[in-house]
């Protein structure tokens, strides 16, 4: 049964360094706080996985908490890139940056292969593309009734997931809605999972298009309103445009970016 | 007489020409959304638009600002999951056109969007990666791509191939055993290009209404070939024009 | 886009002597009127697909429709045996009766994989059983990351799928609730779909639950009230346990059972 | 001194007893399920049941006649599809014990629900197959099992593993891989049997009260092995046998 904590808790106590940690959303319910806290608590040589790192990724590679990316799109989106990514690709800062890069569909479908207790998943895809001669985590596999070459992707079971959602009830039920992405299959995939919510209500009320998490899967439940910011949280707030665009200048810069996290992490330049 | 308007409506309207009524578009964001937009105000309201955020047959009524806009999923017939979308609705060959952006094509429309450079492993310049596109280019029906030409764009060979075009030319796609038929329009600020039937290296068929046939040459980084029948693609209407800004406005 | 049709004239067009069939339906929604309609038009050497074959495939076995079975659990839910199976599979009445026999999980994998366009799908599934023995369609595949041994089975993709749905719009588009199964996987795996649904109206209000097939995925549709009856259809009727008693006594006997089908295709004894 | 109660009132109490509080169980239909519903009423309110039709939680307020009953839809934490019930849920080993029912059960706990007699294409008694039953055996944690007991249904070895219990003894489960721990409790009309901990062999640990130990001896197939410590159920509880009666008479 999931736990009711605090942000500060849920974080203290299920990420670990060395972990693999998911923070999973698809533009929508991103769980921004969540990744602010562990920035916060310096946790180090985390391996990061997102179908679509943005700048909350961005920011937990400028502060050096990651040795690791697993992906498939980085980008700040409708604006630009991630600077910060990008140093630490190009150039090692803070720190170097291994990555692991896949397609949207073969990120999903490693999910739901962790969600479903397989090693494995099977797609049609990578074909014809450079991606399986850069990542090893991409191989042919072949039909044993049709003999036609298909592709298998390794499960995803990250030691942690971290999704944000509308809402739970007392007893750590999760329920979200609008646009839920991978949200369902990382949570499920991983060993511990932690979800930030807008409210804690008495009860879920079924609403059209819901997805509930039943407490039963679900370490920890954290009571975050507005976690999800800049990014939206349907029925909630808006996503606010200027704070991405915003997000370009700090991240492009070092010493912008520098001052940023000495903001976030309370420490005097 | 037509209105004024620009290269990039010019543009946006040419692409949106593409998307004929009833078919069904896996829509990219940004140029490509907007011209699926456009598409289904102007002349095809059955256009059915799929995003990878999971949005069956959405009809926003703004650009979404990206591809998992809540205005999506709030108007579309059905938002289903991340993992649903690539494996019960792209993988099987459902949708008839994928409609891609690019920051590097090739002349024989493979693209780049992962690194620029050589070395992967130490990139001249870092890019988002492949997100959704290289299962787009596979499973569609075919391929539209809309981006503005110029040299850095238009390359001879892409630096890293993120999504398969048509490989070396044509009948690499059969031999992969790849189900569409690839990218089969580009369309730019400066006019159209298509992939010659016998060879499949993008040839210039249609040039923007003054649009110098050496300008579209110049922002080419391989020799461009051009038909024999080269045309003059029509200037947008006064309707387009207005659609289009309308919704540019509408999203502003 | 999905036609509107009698179910009369869709049976008519999408069902054909020979083919594979699947009439899917998880105890809710059943598309008993959809399965009379092929008794009565008298289609033969069909091969029926369904997880839970139960009294309307009974139907539609006894009055010699179908040449081959593909199932994972067939009985007469809360009753008992289906006579008209049994006599089938034991005396070849009316006509031998092939069958292909999984477990529920191994058909589910069977119709995603049909569903995704994949020739197969991975599970864990059928260790230690007599099933891989006498099913040829269940395989050992190997794991091309950890070296593991798991079962492969491989899809499913109908000629036609026929399901029942509380409504549709007049375009076609599809809207169910409830307990869904193994539906949109059905009609998504098929050629050709038909779903009969219990009205036709102007607009799908969204609603909690609820699944959508649209139009473009849907050949047919036919407005067919009550055609889940004697099963039930979540928000109109309730399920006629009654009924599902009674067939047993009418199943359990040849002459009984052929009075019956004389009704229902208006033959005079 | 306990109320009068029958056989099968005795059974579907023994059952229930079984499920602890705050477990999750996958329930077969019929006496399982009758089991499961008593236990969430007496003594186990945090049972989490889910059900092969895609009812994870349900907290049916009558029993369910069918796996797919709507009583079961509507009181559901969520409702998920057949292929997410058995993919997502089941398979990964998330549920603590699979409660099942038999036609057919070998002295290794192992099941048989396909068919009666040796040949497969030509049997004596064709059931109605697997159902959910092979995947719910092999990945819950433990294995429950309920049916009452006869020599036609307790048999030396069962004419089909339709469901693998222990095979031919303690290690074969590990041998194959299989993840959960198979059977660990029979509940009869007779009594309560577990796996010998050493051969897998099913013993008789428990007999009902007033149940003669000869008559259980009769009732199996194979020579019945007696633990040492045999011990007597406690006869149901007056509340025990409320609550069953009640939630019989909410159904009928």
């Amino acid at each position: 049964m999931a736990e009711l904590l605090s942000l500060e808790q849920a974080v203290a106590r299920l990420v670990r360094d060395g972990d693999t940690v998911a923070l999973e959303g698809f533009t929508h319910l991103i769980p921004v706080a969540a990744g602010q806290e562990i920035i916060r608590q310096r946790r180090r040589d985390l391996t990061l996985v997102r179908m679509t790192p943005d700048i909350v990724y961005d920011q937990l590679i400028g502060a050096g908490c990651a040795r690791k990316l697993i992906f498939s799109w980085g980008g700040n989106p409708g604006v630009g890139s991630l600077h910060r990514f990008r140093d630490a690709v190009q150039h090692d800062w803070p720190v170097p940056l291994e990555i692991e890069e896949h397609s949207h569909a073969g990120m999903a479908n490693r999910y739901v292969a962790g969600a479903s207790g397989l090693p494995f998943a099977v797609l049609r895809g990578y074909t014809g593309t450079d991606l399986p001669a850069q990542t090893d985590t991409i191989k042919p596999i072949t039909c044993p009734f049709t003999g036609e070459r298909l592709t298998a992707v390794p499960a995803l079971n990250p030691d942690v997931t971290i999704v944000h959602a509308q809402r739970a009830d007392r007893s750590g039920n999760v329920q979200m809605w609008g646009i839920t992405g991978v949200q369902k299959e990382a949570v499920l995939a991983a060993k511990r999972s932690l979800v930030t919510v807008e409210e804690v209500v008495d009860e879920l009320e079924p609403r059209p298009g819901a997805v509930v998490l039943p407490a039963w899967v679900v370490t920890a439940v954290a009571e975050v309103p507005g976690g999800a910011k800049p990014s939206y949280a349907a029925g909630y707030y808006e996503r606010d445009n200027a704070a991405y665009q915003a997000w370009d200048e700090v991240g492009r810069d070092r010493e912008e970016f520098t001052k940023w996290l000495n903001d976030l992490t309370g420490v005097k330049a | 007489m037509s209105a004024e308007y620009t290269a990039d409506e010019m543009m946006s309207v040419a692409a949106a020409r593409a998307l004929g009524d009833g078919m069904s578009c896996f829509v990219g964001i940004g140029l490509p959304s907007k011209a699926a937009n456009l598409a289904r105000r102007a002349h095809a309201p059955n256009l059915t638009l799929i995003y990878e955020s999971g949005c069956l047959g959405a009809k926003p009524s703004r650009l979404p600002l990206s591809i998992g806009d809540g205005e999506l999923a709030d108007t579309a017939d059905a938002v289903v999951s991340v993992p649903e979308v690539f494996n019960y609705w792209l993988q099987p060959g459902r949708i008839d056109v994928g409609f891609l952006g690019a920051a590097q094509l090739d002349k024989f429309g493979n693209i780049n969007t992962t690194v620029i450079g050589s070395d992967y492993r130490d990139p001249k310049v870092r890019l988002p990666g492949a997100g959704g596109a290289p299962e787009i280019a596979a499973s569609c029906g075919e391929v539209f791509l809309v981006l503005r030409q110029s040299p850095r764009a238009f390359v001879e060979k892409v630096d890293f191939v993120t999504s398969f075009g048509h490989g070396t030319g044509r009948g690499d796609r059969e031999k992969l055993g790849l189900p569409g038929r690839g990218p089969t329009l580009v369309v730019t600020d400066l006019g159209l290009l298509r992939p010659d039937p016998e060879t499949a290296e993008l040839t210039l068929t249609e040039l923007h209404p003054g649009v110098e046939l050496d300008r579209a040459i110049k922002a080419t980084g391989w020799k461009l070939k051009v038909s024999d029948d080269l045309k003059t693609t029509p200037a947008p209407t006064e309707q387009e024009l207005t659609l289009l800004r309308d919704l540019e406005k509408a999203s502003a």
